[in-house]
């Protein structure tokens, strides 16, 4: 099964660089869970400031649940924001292991921008990048 | 919206508060009674006890009691809790009935009253039969009671009326109806209060009772309705901490009743009850984690819980209710003070209520449609004799029915089926969209825009499923800029789609063909096919033709939509838009610029525009204009179909009117730019693209300034940062990406083709009249008409330069103040091709320092651009910075006639006066004159000339000249005076005969003279000889008005023996002079001091000798004597 | 008879016998001809025996020659294997100098020309830094005379 | 200071990135300059070779190796000592030619091309092109011409990186002209 | 593991390489602009790399100090000597022994070629700053080398 269901990334300006999600006919739906879930993210990021060093931390945690999906927030000191959809029947998935999945995606994001033929701000066509995130998203847990 | 039958009961959301019923009160016809009465109901605010009066006659019917079972042993309990239960204790079932009678101690009738309100309370008594209410009685008396314990009669009749109505002393109260009413009542209510409190107490002891006759097999559901019922007696008793414990024992026990299809219903709706009242409590006390925490667990347990699969809507319906409700919860919680965040707030659970009753819309859909000929059954399964149920969440048609075997197959159908067919009548969008909206507010409230703006899709979405294509455009029109300007195309795409069905379903032709382009653009991710699809239809209203229809719209509408169009096709007129594009990412982009940020005026000014179609068919439009700041040039800048050529370039090319989609098209403007806008700017404000034709259908895009719309900039950043290979193209072809807009440009001078020379001899010496030859040469072709000089100090230095500098044309008087800083507009008459002109400038310059100067060469020209005769004027631009230095530095000093320095000169004492003129000036500097200009305090002793005249300076040398001056008497002795002013008259060698000459004043200073009292000199030979008498006569003049002793002494010395009188005293007549005579006879050859003469006055003692020495010579040269030495001498 | 320690002067050549640079400390005496020629003379001494000794060395030999030395001063010779020769000409009393012509060439050269874009390779070396760097590494060697003026 | 440096990132490895992505950054500007793909090998050569010829100076300066023997040991050289010294890696000597003449030089990895992605556009493009010009420019220096090309290539979707290095000839130094 | 004289190789050689690419009008201002551009990008590479594995910044200065602290120890061995700013968002990094011109002169000789020198890491802050999220314009200035002053003036967006 799917451990992920959806996954974005985002420029610092908000709009989409990478998108990802498992097929359905509601993907639209999760395209919309992600944005709006950028609301949170922005919250966050704004508030970094007042917060203490352990609170500054990449990994914003669950971002808010809906009925049948979490969704959490990571973001890059670039301002490049990551969101992951988890199905929320799915349980078994820990905090940490939430965790380590956005550490592997911003490595491998971090290779994309090192890519000398990557423009920073397109789309992310990277076949490395695909592929970790299809392994991510299949991956048994 | 009128209650469903998924709203919770009033009696269940309300707040329970104790029932106290007031009988014998007539608050109709009076008076009394009524203010009673209104000093209850009046203003009950918090601080009063919570308590709910109702006034009801004295022989009111109470619900009757049914006789307590004692033993459980058979029977089966028909359902969880009766629908009357919670109503009878709010408002049946009184804690306490309170008697109000009309009775003063010291009634007339005691005894006849004392009795009626005696049988009065017995009928109350046995009319709650069998309940634990109390009575309590209130005696309204017109008098003010005594103290307690002075009214002996009061104390003893209480005490009979007690036994007779045998009430206890506790229950009877009095209320004398005079001033304090209120406070009475406030007393009253609060003795009611521990009643009731005592009354609700027993329920629940009475109800736990029960218990132990209970069994877990056969009354689970008696479980849950007790423990309901002490969760509510306890609330009533206003014992929430109880309360909330029994509710969620009650709420764990419906849990685990055994569910199945039949009960389904009645579980979930028991459960959604006590669910509400713990989150109710929750929040009451104030800690919303707990409710929420308990709501979360009361969705997971239900979820599931679907029922039976035909009537799933059912299902969904209440789950919405649950979130729906706990929302309002939440909401009011938060009004009552309680703050929430914005992951954390009411909108989620009213979003998500309105997520499930989107879902009960679709079940319903599929579920509900049944064949029309399908008609409601009858009996309507769904009523009840009584009209209502006895249980709460039972089928009208089974009420009671517990067991598991199933009910009546039929009767099942039946009530299914009507039920059904009820759903299908509710409005399902009203509902959803109310919810929304609902939702809307609240994450409006806790910042959270993008949720905002999903819902508002959601909202429009829910609009246009209920048709209400306006409402559903007027809220995607509103949030699609923000999906356009996040870059959300995939979103902004299925928006676009659904405002694309709605624009065509209401025929708004406008809307229509923006979203389409837009659709057709670059920003959707539309496949091809379907992309293809639209532009087609857009190309169809262009030619104003009708569109086809949208896909799996409603039908019904469709139709509607088609006439509509049929009828805008038809009509003529108003059928011409303009779509300005920098708020959308339309399906043809733009850019423009000028070839160059400047143009000359003699050179045509060139423009570019480049289009470009993102759609998947090529599109042919029929002008192309750019308006520019100056309308004078949008005639030249058009492209149309009619006018080939004339002005444009390769207008002609054909197909140019035709954009072949991922081509990027150039066209090429052309004007010349009219002379009065040099030094304007030419801005390009729009440029226009109209497709379709005026006589059908036309709109225009529209950029504002050089092109560029929603998505462009960010593109042009992203495409600068690109390493991407810049592929050369052929010809004509462009690389969009490599385009700039350049929007606006200047229009400048044209090129002038003089030259402008300066000749002069930097630096320029202060107030000298400074000569600067300008040389106008004309390398025009042809003659360069009124040319103009402007030259001077330029503008814009420091502000006091204007003040000292002065510029003329004519070098024959020196120029003063009357004079400019700054000649305009010297008029110099035309240039013929190669003729070369000359103009002197003549400069003063007061102040030292160094300057710029412009000189400004401007001339008017006429040449032809592109075959197009103009007159433009050219100007070259010259300046020069100057230094300007004194010319020489002058130094005066005053020194005695032996060429002492004096500090002070004395009256009648002649001495000299110095002027030491040292050239500072790089250039010869020729020296005309000098004249000297005495103050009256001196007087030339003899015709002072100057003796510097003519003389010529070369750098670094210095002229001296000196003349002897004298001192006229002063008043009082001393005084410092005025010595005049020193002119110089001068002028650079180099300069002509007739430039005039500089005078330069010099002011002398000032010096002290001083009166003596006695002046003396001496008179000798210029040389001695040795061994030769030396005559010297001392002339000693008394310049006072009195008689002086003088005694004067000569000092030895070695290198003269001397003759006359060593010492002697005399006496000088005032104003008189006295000589002594000496013959020195000089010992010694070369220089040698003479004999000290001592000279002391007696009548001014202050007056020392050596003062006067000073006017004396101090040494003489003394020749050695010789043979023929004197020939040799002389020639020495 | 009492020596003071010292070093004379240094050349610098390249491959190609270019003259890179050259400086002297404590040269009392100079060679009366013209700086060029003196390098040219130089260089091709070096060449020849740098040929010779390698001809008729009896057993293949790794470094080449290294110094020689006359009654009264001694040259000693480093040459990288891109051909760079570093000569040094010190009194009699110095021993040998193959480490520290090759600290010298690494620390100094190295450092100063190769790393610097602008001093292009093959010509005569105009970078301040490099002279004044040499200068100094020259001055601190333990054998630089005292009392050098 | 505020951030007690919890970057542990070790210098060394953040200068190879420094390099790495620098190197990169200049690829994709030739790209952008250059018509094609060839110009921008050729380029890359020329300029590995200017940097060959200042680099081997380094290389001696600090690596105390002599003048090599015979063409094997120059290999050697270049797999164990060089390579490692600048590149940290240590790429395996094979195929030589029966002739001894020639060699590959087998890189398991290459630091060059840590974050390469080719786009499909630049199928031509010999990214590391510059070591083979180091490598020509360095040995240059040494006076040994060499001709140094890529045989393989990870990015190119080979299993291996090959360089492949054939001896031309040894340049003698002689005596400036002109001179007796 | 790339040594670091392979890196000042390669920033020289790429120095040439652009200077005799731009050859013409405008040319040493384009090459300038080139070499800044390069170096961007690389910043913002390297500084998507350094901080993988930091806390979120606090602010602005907190970035600011990363940049001289971590970012330039990492790529020029050692820290930025002295950091002033205006608190209207103007910084002043100041270098005294800048790596780039260490091998150059000590001194004012070859002042003139100075600025191509900086022009990459000038873009390096930049590029860096950028992805930071700090939009900021970065210039080099030089007096005696091998000191050197970076102003990096922050663009309010």
């Amino acid at each position: 099964m799917y451990v992920i269901i959806c996954m974005h990334c985002f420029c610092p300006q908000n709009y989409p660089l990478y998108i990802r999600s498992v097929p359905s006919q509601s993907e639209l739906k999760f395209h919309y869970t992600v944005h709006t879930s950028l609301d949170v993210v922005e919250e966050k990021i704004s508030t970094v400031g007042k917060a203490m060093a352990e609170q500054r931390e990449l990994y914003l945690g669950l971002l808010y649940p809906t009925e049948d999906y979490k969704v959490y927030g990571y973001v890059t000191n670039s301002k490049v924001k990551f969101v992951i959809v988890v199905d929320s029947s799915n349980t078994s998935l820990r905090d940490n292991e939430i965790r380590s999945m956005f550490r592997k995606l911003h490595n491998s994001f971090t290779d994309v921008m090192c890519n000398p033929f990557y423009n920073p701000g397109d789309p992310i066509q990277s076949k490395a990048f695909d592929s970790m995130v299809s392994a991510m998203m299949v991956q048994s847990s | 919206m009128s209650p469903t039958q998924w709203d919770l009961p009033p009696e269940l959301c309300c707040r329970p508060m104790a029932f106290v019923a007031l009988t014998g009160l007539d608050v109709v016809y009076n008076a009394v009674h009524r203010a009673i009465w209104d000093a209850f109901c009046a203003n009950r605010r918090a601080d009063r006890v919570p308590i709910s009066f109702k006034v009801l006659p004295g022989d009111h019917e109470y619900p009757k009691c049914r006789t307590k079972r004692t033993s459980y042993e058979w029977y089966i309990p028909k359902g969880i809790l009766k629908t009357g239960w919670m109503n009878k204790h709010l408002n049946l079932v009184p804690s306490l009935v309170v008697l109000f009678y009309e009775l003063d101690w010291d009634d007339a009738q005691w005894k006849e009253k004392q009795s009626e309100c005696a049988t009065k309370v017995e009928i109350v008594r046995t009319s709650l039969q069998g309940r634990n209410t109390k009575v309590a009685v209130v005696l309204i008396q017109k008098k003010t009671p005594l103290p307690p314990g002075e009214d002996v009669v009061a104390s003893e009749r209480a005490a009979a009326l007690c036994n007779a109505c045998d009430l206890s002393g506790k229950s009877l109260f009095v209320l004398p109806h005079t001033d304090h009413l209120v406070g009475y009542i406030i007393r009253l209510e609060n003795a009611f209060y521990e009643h009731a409190q005592t009354y609700y107490y027993n329920e629940i002891r009475r109800v736990k009772s029960h218990k132990e006759f209970l069994n877990k097999t056969t009354h689970q559901l008696l479980f849950v309705r007790h423990q309901f019922k002490t969760g509510f007696f306890s609330e009533l008793k206003q014992d929430t901490q109880n309360a909330l414990k029994h509710y969620r024992t009650a709420y764990s026990l419906v849990h685990e009743l055994r569910a199945h299809e039949t009960n389904m219903l009645e579980i979930k709706t028991l459960a959604g009850f006590i669910n509400y009242k713990i989150c109710r409590l929750c929040f009451q006390h104030n800690t919303p984690l707990d409710a929420i925490a308990q709501f979360r667990k009361h969705i997971d347990l239900c979820k599931k819980k679907i029922g039976s699969a035909e009537l799933a809507f059912e299902h969904t319906a209440w789950m919405s209710k649950q979130f729906q409700s706990f929302g309002d919860l939440f909401d009011e919680a938060i009004k009552l003070g309680l703050t929430a965040i914005q992951t954390q707030n009411p909108g989620f659970y009213y979003q998500q209520a309105a997520c499930y009753a989107q879902e009960r819309k679709q079940q319903a859909n599929q579920l509900c449609s049944h064949e029309p000929n399908v008609s409601y059954p009858t009996p309507d399964p769904v009523e009840t004799a009584s009209g209502a149920l006895d249980f709460y969440g039972q089928r009208a048609w089974r009420q009671g029915h517990q067991s598991i075997d199933p009910p009546d197959p039929e009767k099942e159908k039946q009530g299914i089926l009507a039920l059904q067919l009820k759903e299908k009548d509710v409005p399902h969008s009203e509902l959803i969209i109310a919810l929304l909206s609902n939702a809307v507010a609240q994450f409006k409230k806790y910042k959270c825009p993008r949720m905002k703006s999903h819902l508002m899709v959601q909202m429009g979405e829910e609009y246009y499923h209920a048709k209400d294509y306006t409402k559903a455009l007027k809220l995607l029109d509103y949030v699609m800029c923000d999906y356009r300007t996040e870059r959300w195309w995939s979103l902004l795409t299925s928006i676009l789609c659904t405002a694309l069905k709605c624009s065509y379903l209401m025929g708004q032709v406008k809307d229509y063909i923006t979203y389409s382009m837009e659709l057709v653009g670059r920003a959707s991710t539309l496949r091809e096919d379907q992309k293809s699809r639209i532009e087609k239809n857009l190309i169809r209203v262009l030619m104003n033709e009708v569109p086809e229809a949208e896909l799996d719209c409603d039908p019904g509408s469709v139709k509607a939509a088609q006439v509509l169009w049929t009828d805008r096709v038809s009509l003529g007129g108003s059928n011409e838009f303009t779509v300005e594009v920098q708020d959308y990412v339309p399906f043809i982009q733009c850019k423009a610029k000028f070839l160059s940020p400047s143009f000359h005026v003699d050179e045509p000014v060139q423009l570019h525009v480049y289009l470009r179609a993102d759609c998947p068919h090529p599109v042919r439009f029929a002008k192309l204009c750019v308006s520019l700041s100056n309308q004078e040039y949008n005639q030249y800048c058009l492209v149309e179909e009619a006018c080939k050529g004339k002005d444009i370039l390769e207008a002609s090319s054909q197909g140019n009117m035709c954009l072949v989609p991922g081509k990027t098209r150039k066209y090429c403007f052309k004007f010349v730019a009219r002379t009065e806008d040099v030094g304007r700017k030419i801005e390009i404000t729009s440029v226009d693209l109209m497709l379709g034709s005026e006589n059908g259908r036309c709109v225009y895009l529209n950029w504002r300034g050089g092109g560029g719309d929603a998505a462009s900039a960010q593109e042009a950043l992203q495409a600068s940062r690109s390493f991407k290979r810049r592929t050369r193209l052929p010809e004509q072809q462009v690389d969009w990406d490599a385009v700039s807009i350049q929007s606006s440009t200047m229009v400048i001078s044209r090129v002038p083709r003089i030259t402008v020379q300066l000749q002069h001899e930097p630096p320029a010496l202060s107030n000298e009249m400074y000569c600067i030859t300008v040389t106008v040469q004309s390398e025009e072709d042809t003659v360069a008409k009124d040319v103009t000089l402007t030259a001077g100090l330029k503008p814009g230095q420091d502000a006091n330069l204007t003040q000292t500098t002065h510029v003329t044309l004519n070098s024959s008087e020196v120029c003063d103040d009357a004079h400019p800083a700054l000649l305009t507009d010297i008029a110099v008459g035309d240039l013929q091709p190669g003729q070369k002109i000359e103009k002197k400038l003549y400069i003063r310059c007061v102040s030292t320092g160094s300057r710029i100067f412009l000189f400004h060469v401007s001339y008017a020209m006429s040449t032809t651009v592109e075959g197009k005769d103009i007159t433009c004027r050219c100007h070259k631009d010259e300046t020069v910075t100057i230094e300007t230095v004194i010319p020489f530095e002058v130094a005066v000093k005053f020194v005695s006639t032996k060429f002492e320095h004096l500090d002070r000169v004395y009256v009648d004492v002649p001495f000299l006066l110095m002027m030491d003129i040292l050239s500072a000036s790089p250039w010869p500097v020729h020296l005309v004159s000098s004249e000297l200009q005495l103050a009256s305090s001196m007087a030339a002793v003899d015709q002072p000339q100057s003796q510097v005249e003519g003389v010529v300076l070369q750098t670094g040398e210095c002229a001296s000249e000196c003349f002897s001056l004298k001192c006229p008497p002063v008043q009082n002795g001393t005084s410092t005076v005025a010595a005049g002013q020193y002119l110089i008259s001068w002028k650079r060698k180099s300069v002509s005969a007739e430039t005039p000459v500089v005078k330069t004043t010099v002011i002398l200073p000032h010096i002290i003279v001083e009166t003596i009292p006695l002046y003396v000199h001496a008179e000798l030979p210029s040389f001695g000889r040795v061994r030769e008498s030396l005559p010297v006569w001392y002339h000693i003049e008394n310049r006072t008005g009195v008689v002086q002793d003088v005694d004067i002494s000569v000092e030895p010395s070695d290198a003269f023996m001397f003759s006359g009188l060593k010492q002697v005293r005399m006496r000088i007549l005032p104003g008189t002079e006295q000589e002594m005579v000496y013959n020195f006879y000089p010992l010694m050859a070369g220089y040698q001091n003479l004999p000290l003469l001592n000279i002391n006055l007696l009548r001014f003692p202050n007056v020392s000798s050596q003062l006067l020495r000073r006017f004396l010579p101090t040494r003489i040269f003394i020749k050695p004597q010789g043979r023929n030495g004197d020939a040799s001498i002389e020639a020495a | 008879m009492y020596t003071e320690m010292t070093v004379h002067n240094l050349y610098i050549f390249d491959r190609n016998g270019t003259c890179l640079h050259y400086s002297e400390w404590n040269r009392k005496k100079q060679a009366g001809i013209s700086k060029e020629e003196e390098f040219k003379l130089m260089y091709g001494m070096l060449f020849s025996i740098r040929s010779f000794v390698s001809k008729i060395s009896p057993l293949d030999m790794k470094d080449g020659f290294i110094a020689f030395q006359t009654s009264r001063y001694k040259l000693h010779y480093y040459e990288t294997p891109t051909g760079i020769k570093l000569v040094m000409n010190t009194d009699l009393g110095v021993q040998n100098c193959r480490d520290i012509l090759h600290q010298l060439y690494s620390t100094v050269y190295v450092e100063c020309i190769v790393k610097n874009p602008l001093c292009a390779l093959g010509e005569t070396l105009q970078s301040e830094l490099f002279s004044s760097r040499l200068d100094s590494f020259i001055r601190a060697l333990p054998f630089f005379s005292v009392r050098a003026a | 200071m505020s951030r007690q440096s919890n970057r542990s990132t070790d210098t060394k490895k953040m200068n190879s990135e420094l390099f790495t992505l620098t190197y990169g950054a200049l690829v994709t500007q030739l790209c952008k300059d250059y018509e094609n793909d060839e110009e921008v090998n050729k380029q890359l050569e020329k300029m590995g070779y200017n940097i060959g010829v200042r680099l081997i100076e380094d290389f001696l300066a600090r690596s105390s190796v002599g003048r090599c023997q015979d063409f094997r040991e120059t290999a050697d050289v270049i797999a164990k000592v060089a390579f490692k010294m600048y590149l940290g890696i240590t790429p395996s000597v094979t195929n030589w030619s029966p002739a001894g003449d020639e060699f590959s030089l087998i890189l398991e990895s290459n630091p060059l091309v840590d974050f390469v992605e080719l786009p499909d556009n630049h199928s031509t493009l010999i990214y590391s092109n510059l070591l083979c010009g180091v490598l020509r420019g360095a040995l240059e220096m040494v006076q040994m011409a060499v001709d140094v090309r890529f045989a393989q290539d990870t990015l190119r979707g080979d299993n291996v990186t090959e360089i492949r290095m054939k001896f031309i000839k040894r340049i003698e130094e002689n005596l400036p002209a002109g001179d007796e | 593991m790339a040594d670091e004289a392979l890196f000042q190789f390669l920033h020289n050689e790429v120095i040439q390489y652009v200077n005799s690419a731009e050859s013409g009008d405008t040319e040493n201002g384009r090459c300038v602009s080139k070499l800044e551009n390069m170096g961007f990008r690389v910043g913002q590479g390297l500084v998507e790399r350094f901080t993988k594995d930091t806390a979120r910044f606090k602010d602005e200065l907190d970035v600011m100090k990363f940049i001289c602290k971590d970012f330039w120890t990492c790529v020029f061995k050692k820290q930025i000597d002295n950091l002033r700013t205006n608190h209207q968002g103007i910084y002043v990094l100041q270098d005294n022994k800048f790596r780039l011109l260490n091998q150059l002169s000590a001194g004012k000789q070859y002042l003139d070629h100075a600025p191509k020198y900086l022009a990459f890491t000038c873009g390096l802050v930049r590029g860096g700053l950028s992805n930071l999220g700090v939009k900021s314009i970065v210039t080099a200035e030089v007096s005696v080398m091998p000191a050197c002053k970076f102003q990096v003036m922050i663009q309010k967006m």
